[in-house]
């Protein structure tokens, strides 16, 4: 086989050579397709694997951890929740509507995979800088994709981030988030149960889409090649999914089915091996029997992205009862192939074998490297000059940095009530919904804090898990647990993969502190155009849970009059990286201080507090203080015609970030109680001022409340536009 | 004698389940959940057309639907004189099977609008009869093609019957739009001539719980009952 | 047979993408575009083997009954 | 000058929406329709008294920069 074949593929020499030696005989073009999806990067996660198996994954209350389509965690009474987050970074920068479109399409299947209804969705979008054409044209198409497939489907949207970035100009980054509700005792698996099952084919017919896609998603790709890569769009089509999902959920409550695996990056090729290889069988798929949209090649048809297609496996005597569900749903089915004892992945095609390989060379035998990386330098001390800033400019910057300002107009293309059990939408510090028919509800965040990261890999990620684990106890959402998705750009470069193993390693530390394990996940690397490389963003997806839906604290102010009080510990001026950053004091990623260490013993403990309060209806609401310090949380908490006044020694305090911060309002009635509370638990706090009606006071200087929040409410869409 | 009511599901309908909700809560009645395809409908007091992207809201939001096996029933339903809702695509529906005049083309700004809405009742019906003159309700919408557009003759028509139902407002405290998807002077509801039938584009059935951030939306269950 | 249909919304009725497109077009500088108007092209087959005659009823019936919104659309066939 | 310019999903890009309007065509009773794709219409003046060369290149360039998503689209010009 040529060299030059072998490299289009994606695999080196001596991952070749491992096939060749194996087989000893040589490979056919298809066999070589199945090689490049399945070592690729996304499906065999050759990079990061060794650093994924430190990560904790279990606890008491975990069903399914990483290794099926996504994780499942016990929420007592027979109720559990599915949830994964997945990028979908390059195809989102390539076509961004339909990228970000199908990205939020296969987190759903990843889903209902699993025999859960999802619940909500979640995204976390990044993008350059809002001067070019190119990022309007990127924001605009990822928010509408998003937004498309999801609102037709009928998942509510609840929660997400949105950030600008330079480094983000040419690989913007698009994670979707679903979670889902299902039965603990009616969980589906991608294991085959039977030998001699049938293997079906369910959905949309198989086109040319994304072809290569896989293997595209691991390049470093340049410029240059974007045109090349063009034609293997894939196109969503949510009615489909509607449809496949109603399908597919009556098939499996009915018993139908024995498992299931859905058809995502790498097609038929990773789903079909997927299955053999956790039920340690083999399967035979004969592609003259796949239905197809146009003529195509046995390669092709292996290869192909196309969305919105199950394989699953059924009992022989089900099949006609199978077809009748799906003929209602009007959903294209077909008996394409069966489980067999082989161990082995067998493709036909016109009378000829195509493909026919061991399971555990494609499995087992993937890399695995262990690359080499670097530990960022220690960083030099230095004090700024904080003399020359003015509190006016300072919330002005805030004011016309997209970063701080209020994202309804990403979120408010979402529909984020649909399904009736919405309890929190986007906007607040975390997205809650209700499980159907209980008094049970579920919180999520996604979080990333990549200049933290940037700063100190393993600090910066511990305060990321915990900024989403703030965002959860602010609204008296108990934490639970993890999923997370790995962007970094190029792990060649010994310094990025330092990011990757530094980061994983924070990960570790917090979640274990948190007992929050980590149950799925993804992995995407070479996050790099142009030799730029983004900033490191492992985005953390935070789940967690209340028992009682009447306990759930606000966000936003709710009385004139009341106390507001800060817990927890400010971090110096010094080291308050997005200070530094957005008001422009440091200009240069190597200027920043080292991160403070974040102490999540501390975490823990006023969490508990804010947790404690809650439950004794002391807290009237509450948020946590991140980017943009107590200002930007005060800011967030306004509602209808209330705003503040504050009084603080030094006001450029209020815009410091914090480990542990929290705003909380509290009812004058209620202060010595709270207080009392506050120094028993030895938990620091600030009684720093109160709420007012349609003002902002800061050491009574008068704020023109209506052009604060006038600017903070509707800067965003003049700014985009 | 207790209120019997029906929701339809199409392919792609997603607030049948909501709707069904909706019903069983408030009026403590028998609720059906018809199918599409069927050709019959029970003897029901209120059908409801769901909200949601029928047959993917492709070609026009409704159309597709509106040639469903079930239309026929539905209309001989509302031509006896009992109630006929259509929330959002329901609405949609109701103007493309031309049991309600005009038609909603996308919002002015061209993009889905998933937020609160306020509106006030115009014009007395059935459907609005506990709802105070001036009252401001807070509903939620969640549309793309929401836009009420019809000729002015026919607005002529819906003024002089009384046909209009709701229309969007401003809330209170909120930085909403008087009109917030360019309707024809801002039009978010309107009936037939009979006043039995009722389309709008926001949606009751999410403000009607407890744990809803309105509960206005039980103000249209409520008139129908008592 | 490849048929087009041409739909578009009426005249009096204001489209709002043909003005963004009109006015992204002159921003990029095509001063000389104007009175822009998006609307829908549907493409189809019909067998060769229909008359002209009964090909034009078809299609009419099919644009009346499902195609076409005559509240807000009209529509021109090519081909 | 009225100029349309038809666009459509290029040949092997997925059009959902074709064989959803194809299905309830069917069911409606036109069975004889077939292979059917939704596209986009675009109708624009242009002034009179640019010449023809000038016109083809200028819709051109309007198509490349802005009508028309060349990932997935192709077009036609009319008139
Ligand atoms: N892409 C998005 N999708 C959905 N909701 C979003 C998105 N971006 C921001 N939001 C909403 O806006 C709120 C404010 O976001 P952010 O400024 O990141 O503040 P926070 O510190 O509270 O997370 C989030 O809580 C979220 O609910
Ligand atoms: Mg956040």
């Amino acid at each position: 086989m040529n060299e030059e074949l072998i490299l289009q593929h994606g695999l080196t020499l001596d991952e070749f050579q491992v096939i060749r030696k194996y087989l000893n005989r040589d490979l056919s073009i298809e066999e070589l397709g199945i090689f490049s999806a399945m070592w690729n990067e996304h499906c065999c996660y050759k990079t990061s694997k060794k650093w994924l198996k430190k990560l904790p994954t279990n606890n008491e209350i975990v069903i399914q951890g990483p290794g099926e389509n996504a994780g499942v965690i016990d929420l007592q009474d027979n109720d559990g929740i599915a949830f994964k987050i997945e990028s979908h970074n390059h195809p989102s920068y390539i076509e961004p509507f339909n990228g970000s479109a199908t990205g939020v399409g296969g987190i759903l299947r990843d889903i209902f995979t699993m025999g859960a209804r999802p619940i909500a969705t979640l995204d976390s979008i990044r993008f350059g800088l809002i001067e070019t054409e190119k990022t309007k044209y990127l924001l605009n198409g990822v928010v509408h994709g998003i937004g498309h497939y999801g609102n037709c489907i009928g998942i509510p949207n609840i929660g997400g981030e949105c950030e600008f970035e330079s480094t983000y100009d040419f690989n913007n980054l698009v994670n979707a988030m679903a979670v889902g509700h299902v039965q603990k005792d009616k969980i589906f698996y991608s294991k085959p149960k039977s030998i001699g099952g049938l293997i079906v084919y369910i959905g949309s017919k198989t086109g040319k889409d994304g072809i290569h896609g896989a293997s595209m998603a691991s390049d470093v790709f340049s410029e240059e090649d974007e045109d090349e890569k063009r034609p293997s769009v894939q196109v969503g089509d949510p009615f489909m999914e509607k449809l496949l999902m109603e399908g597919c959920l009556e098939l499996m409550s009915s018993g139908l089915i024995e498992s299931m695996q859905d058809m995502g990056a790498a097609g038929i090729t990773s789903s079909s091996v997927e299955m053999a290889s956790k039920g340690n069988v083999g399967v035979y798929i004969n592609l003259d029997k796949v239905p197809l949209r146009q003529p195509l090649s046995a390669y092709e048809i292996l290869l192909s992205e196309s969305q919105e297609r199950m394989l699953a496996v059924i009992d022989k005597k089900n099949n006609h009862k199978v077809r009748e569900i799906l003929q209602k749903w009007q959903i294209d089915y077909e008996v394409i192939g069966e489980i067999t004892d082989t161990k082995r992945v067998v493709f036909e095609s016109n009378n000829k074998k195509v493909v026919d390989l061991p399971v555990e060379i494609i499995v087992n035998d993937a890399p695995e490297y262990d690359r080499e990386f670097y530990i960022p330098r220690k960083r030099k001390n230095k004090d700024f000059d904080f003399s020359k800033i003015k509190l006016e400019d300072m919330i002005i910057n805030l004011l016309t940095n997209l970063n701080y300002l209020d994202k309804s107009w990403v979120f408010d293309q979402y529909d984020s009530t649909v399904m009736g059990d919405t309890i929190r939408e986007p906007g607040q510090s975390s997205g809650i919904v209700k499980i159907h028919g209980t008094q049970k509800v579920i919180g999520a965040s996604t979080d990333c804090n990549p200049l933290y990261i940037r700063i100190n890999p393993y600090e910066g990620m511990k305060y990321t898990v915990a900024e989403s684990y703030r965002n959860l106890i602010a609204c008296n959402i108990n934490p639970l647990a993890i999923t997370n998705n790995l962007n970094f750009a190029s792990p060649l470069d010994p310094n990025i993969m330092g990011e990757l193993v530094l980061s994983i390693h924070g990960l570790k530390t917090a979640a274990i502190k948190f007992n929050t394990p980590i149950v799925s996940g993804n992995v995407s690397l070479y996050n790099q155009t142009n030799e730029i490389p983004i900033k490191p963003t492992p985005v953390v997806g935070m789940v967690g849970s209340n028992m009682n839906l009447n306990k759930i604290n606000t966000n936003k102010f709710c009385e004139i009059g009341n106390k507001i009080l800060i817990l927890g510990k400010q971090l110096s001026k010094n080291c308050s990286p997005y200070l530094l950053q957005d008001q422009k004091i440091a200009l240069n990623i190597c200027e920043f201080n080292d991160l403070e260490i974040l102490d999540l013993d501390f975490e823990k403990k006023i969490a508990n507090c804010v947790l404690e309060l809650s439950d004794l209806k002391c807290i009237m609401s509450c948020n946590d203080i991140s980017r943009g310090g107590i200002f930007s949380s005060l800011l967030k908490m306004q509602y209808r015609d209330l705003g503040f006044k504050v009084k603080i020694s030094d006001p450029i305090d209020l815009f410091c970030e914090y480990s542990a911060g929290y705003v909380i309002e509290i009812r004058s009635k209620d202060l010595e109680e709270v207080t009392s509370f506050l120094t028993k638990k030895g938990a620091e706090y600030v009684e720093i001022g109160e709420i007012i009606k349609e003002g902002i006071e800061i050491n009574s200087k008068k704020f023109d409340y209506f052009d604060i929040m006038n600017k903070y409410r509707n800067n965003f869409e003049k700014i985009i536009s | 004698m207790s209120f019997k009511s029906a929701v339809i599901t199409f392919p792609g309908s997603n607030c049948d389940r909501d709707a069904l909700c909706y019903l069983k809560d408030l009026t403590k009645g028998e609720v059906h959940n018809i199918w599409h395809e069927e050709t019959s409908l029970p003897k029901v007091d209120l059908v409801i057309l769901p909200g949601g992207f029928s047959f993917g809201d492709y070609l026009r939001s409704g159309a597709m639907a509106s040639k469903s096996k079930i239309i026929d029933e539905v209309v001989k339903h509302a031509n006896d004189n009992r109630y006929l809702l259509g929330i959002c695509n329901g609405f949609q529906i109701l103007t493309e099977i031309g049991l309600l005049e005009g038609a909603l083309i996308r919002n002015k700004k061209l993009k889905f609008l998933g937020k609160n809405c306020f509106i006030k009742k115009k014009f007395k019906n059935n459907f609005n009869l506990s709802i105070k003159d001036n009252q401001i309700l807070q509903i939620p919408v969640a549309h793309n093609e929401g836009n009420f557009y019809c000729d002015s003759e026919t607005l002529n028509l819906l003024k002089n019957n009384e046909q209009i139902a709701f229309e969007y407002c401003k809330g209170e405290f909120s930085n909403t739009e008087e009109n917030i998807n360019g309707s024809l002077e801002a039009i978010a509801g309107i009936t037939n001539k009979k006043k039995n039938v009722l389309g709008m584009m926001p949606h009751p059935e999410r403000a009607y719980s407890d744990f809803h951030q309105s509960q206005d939306g039980r103000l249209i269950i409520e008139s129908l009952i008592s | 047979m490849r048929i087009k249909i041409l739909v578009r919304l009426k005249g009096q009725i204001l489209e709002p993408q043909g003005k963004v497109i009109e006015h992204s077009l002159n921003s990029l500088g095509f001063t000389e575009f104007s009175n822009i108007r998006q609307g829908k092209l549907i493409e189809l087959d019909l067998p060769d083997n229909i008359s002209k005659e009964e090909k034009a009823q078809k299609i009419d019936s099919a644009c009346k009954k499902l195609l076409v919104n005559d509240i807000i659309e009209e529509y021109e066939v090519l081909g």
